[in-house]
């Protein structure tokens, strides 16, 4: 069926339609690895072709569908809506809680802020990780906040809207005092109920802490 | 029969070229039902009118051929002359009422349906291939986007566990001396334990700190807490009868030793 | 519209519109090569949304294009035209020819399925080579169907997804010529005449063949 043998360019035969041009483009985009360039296509459709045409009808008929024809350097292609891209991926949610040191650097970054990195190793007594930190900011709960005017000119952190909603605050200073929290018993020494097991590891590393504190 | 085998001896010249074709082309067969199937094609009627009869004769025939020309012939072609010899007396004979088994018309029909069925399946499967193929005649996406599996690992942490962490690094200070007195004690039951042990090699007075373990002298904390502990057990053992203690002056060494039972 | 079951589902969010569910399915068909089932549309697009719905509309979308929404078996995916296949020759693969017992075998299956060994024998006149049968395996075309609950139990054979997207059949009712061949009765399995004693032979061998095939 190709015409491709249809003597020079005075062709004897008529051209496809351009609606039938629209469907060769179209058919070729779609099957081809690679984008192709309007020389490729000239080639590869009959004689007469006006395949440019085509692509322009054709990406008109894709605007707004779940598929586009999109232009990649010299050359065409079908791609995915950017918008659909989330249909490619298929997530599997992991949870897990958030690690000690991680709370109580979130903690004291959300009492003090804003803090230098110093400061919360003071208050912590021992040093925060990068990796923490990091976390902390990947997780769009803390951020820098402004340069401490202070030798070195220190980064400090304060917490973000994102970590405000997440805990249902208003903002950062409606966080309960010591005073509430030994109030509402938060600072005895015993774990709450159901929170045991978690809480017996946890002393396993306090004791661990501390020797490292009095090694000091 | 007589008509039949002159019909044979008939065959023209093509026929016959045709035949010794067969027999030289025989390894292109699959098989005696193939080689069935292409000789009924020279019957030129449809497979459900065919005669088995005749192809029976033509099958026979064939083999003869191949003996004469000595010809190799695999076992199954044998077997299945040796059965078609069989189905073309039992199609010749009248029926004998006392022979067990299916007459000679059923097996007849049988071979014809399964040449049919044979036929069938080959024009069956030369449509199937005629048929547009993927990556042929149609194809499928070429740039193609496999879906991704993202893991992705979210962290959870409820304000009660921020206030439960700032309470906890605010609160060690509260919390410090407790714990560590518990490391740097030594309890009575302790040293009364470890003293137990000790008492029975005490024949002579010994000072008491001789009784302090190992490397709990240098820090005085734990000195102390040692000194008061064991002191405090020395003093149990007393009241149990076990060992003596005197103490010459005031901040002079107290000195204990085993009390021998044959004092009393 | 869509949202019949949405009150049933009680979702929390409503599914997307129709439209939007059109272009989810498109965006999903193009980028994958294989067919896609609805179960699969359903898990990997958003809560509520009527893929199979959506499907029906996408197809009367692209009927007569260069691309085409097809069925294949109880999955989806689109292909090019088959009228357009002469633009595409750059993109043929070429396939290892196939021998005439595989393409016979091939053929049995398709019709007989679920077929055995012995009866692709049977109507062979010959037997199958283990390799004929590999090689259809290999090619994704044949699989192993359930065994049959007769004396030996011997395995089965069907044709597969595969095989119905690469010969562009809907599924296996649609075979050329299937009707025509069932109801002259040549796709039953007549037993010779007085041939009992000879497939039960014929069973014990299908037994061992079947070990064979599963200690693979």
């Amino acid at each position: 069926m190709s015409k491709k043998d249809a003597p020079r360019n005075d062709s004897l035969f008529e051209a496809p339609p351009m609606g039938e041009q629209e469907r060769m483009v179209e058919a070729i985009l779609f099957a081809t690895a690679d984008p192709v360039t309007v020389t490729e296509l000239t080639g590869r459709m009959p004689h007469g072709c006006d395949p440019a045409e085509a692509i322009a009808h054709l990406r008109k008929r894709y605007d707004g569908r779940g598929v586009n024809v999109v232009r990649v350097g010299d050359a065409w292609a079908i791609r995915t809506a950017g918008d659909l891209g989330f249909l490619m991926q298929k997530e599997t949610v992991e949870t897990r809680k958030l690690s000690r040191a991680a709370i109580e650097t979130l903690a004291i970054v959300a009492y003090h802020q804003p803090v230098t990195r110093a400061e919360i190793e003071e208050i912590r007594g021992v040093s925060v990780s990068r990796g923490t930190i990091d976390q902390l900011i990947e997780l769009e709960w803390i951020r820098l906040g402004r340069r401490r005017m202070t030798p070195g000119r220190p980064v400090t952190f304060v917490v973000t809207q994102g970590f405000l909603d997440h805990f249902g605050l208003e903002n950062a200073r409606d966080l309960p005092g010591l005073k509430e929290l030994r109030s509402a018993g938060l600072l005895e020494n015993r774990p709450p109920p159901g929170t045991a097991a978690m809480t017996e590891a946890e002393d396993a590393d306090d004791d661990e802490d501390q020797t490292e504190l009095f090694e000091d | 029969m007589q008509g039949e085998e002159f019909q044979e001896d008939a065959m023209s010249v093509s026929e016959r070229v045709a035949a010794e074709a067969l027999i030289v082309d025989v390894g292109a067969f699959e098989g005696p039902l193939d080689l069935l199937l292409t000789l009924s094609r020279t019957q030129k009627v449809d497979l459900r009118q065919i005669s088995i009869l005749a192809l029976a004769q033509q099958y026979l025939a064939f083999v003869e051929q191949a003996k004469r020309l000595r010809l190799e012939l695999a076992a199954d072609y044998l077997v299945m002359a040796a059965w078609l010899a069989f189905l073309k007396s039992r199609l010749l004979l009248p029926p004998d009422p006392s022979e067990e088994g299916p007459s000679g018309e059923e097996l007849a029909a049988h071979l014809a349906f399964q040449l049919e069925r044979l036929e069938a399946m080959r024009n069956a499967a030369a449509q199937l291939m005629a048929r547009d193929q993927l990556g042929r005649d149609f194809f499928a996406r070429g740039i193609t986007e496999d879906v991704q599996r993202v893991r992705r690992v979210t962290y959870t942490a409820t304000l009660l566990d921020l206030m439960q962490g700032y309470a906890r690094i605010r609160t060690r200070d509260d919390f410090r001396p407790f714990v560590m007195d518990r490391q740097h004690v030594m309890t009575m039951e302790q040293a009364l334990e470890r003293m137990r042990g000790l008492i029975g090699f005490a024949g002579n007075w010994t000072d008491i700190v001789s009784y302090l373990p190992d490397g709990w002298d240098a820090d005085p904390q734990r000195r102390r807490s040692t000194t008061a502990a064991t002191f405090a057990a020395s003093l149990e053992l007393a009241k149990e009868g076990k060992i003596e203690i005197r103490q010459g002056d005031t901040f002079a060494p107290i000195e204990i030793r085993k009390r021998d039972p044959r004092d009393e």
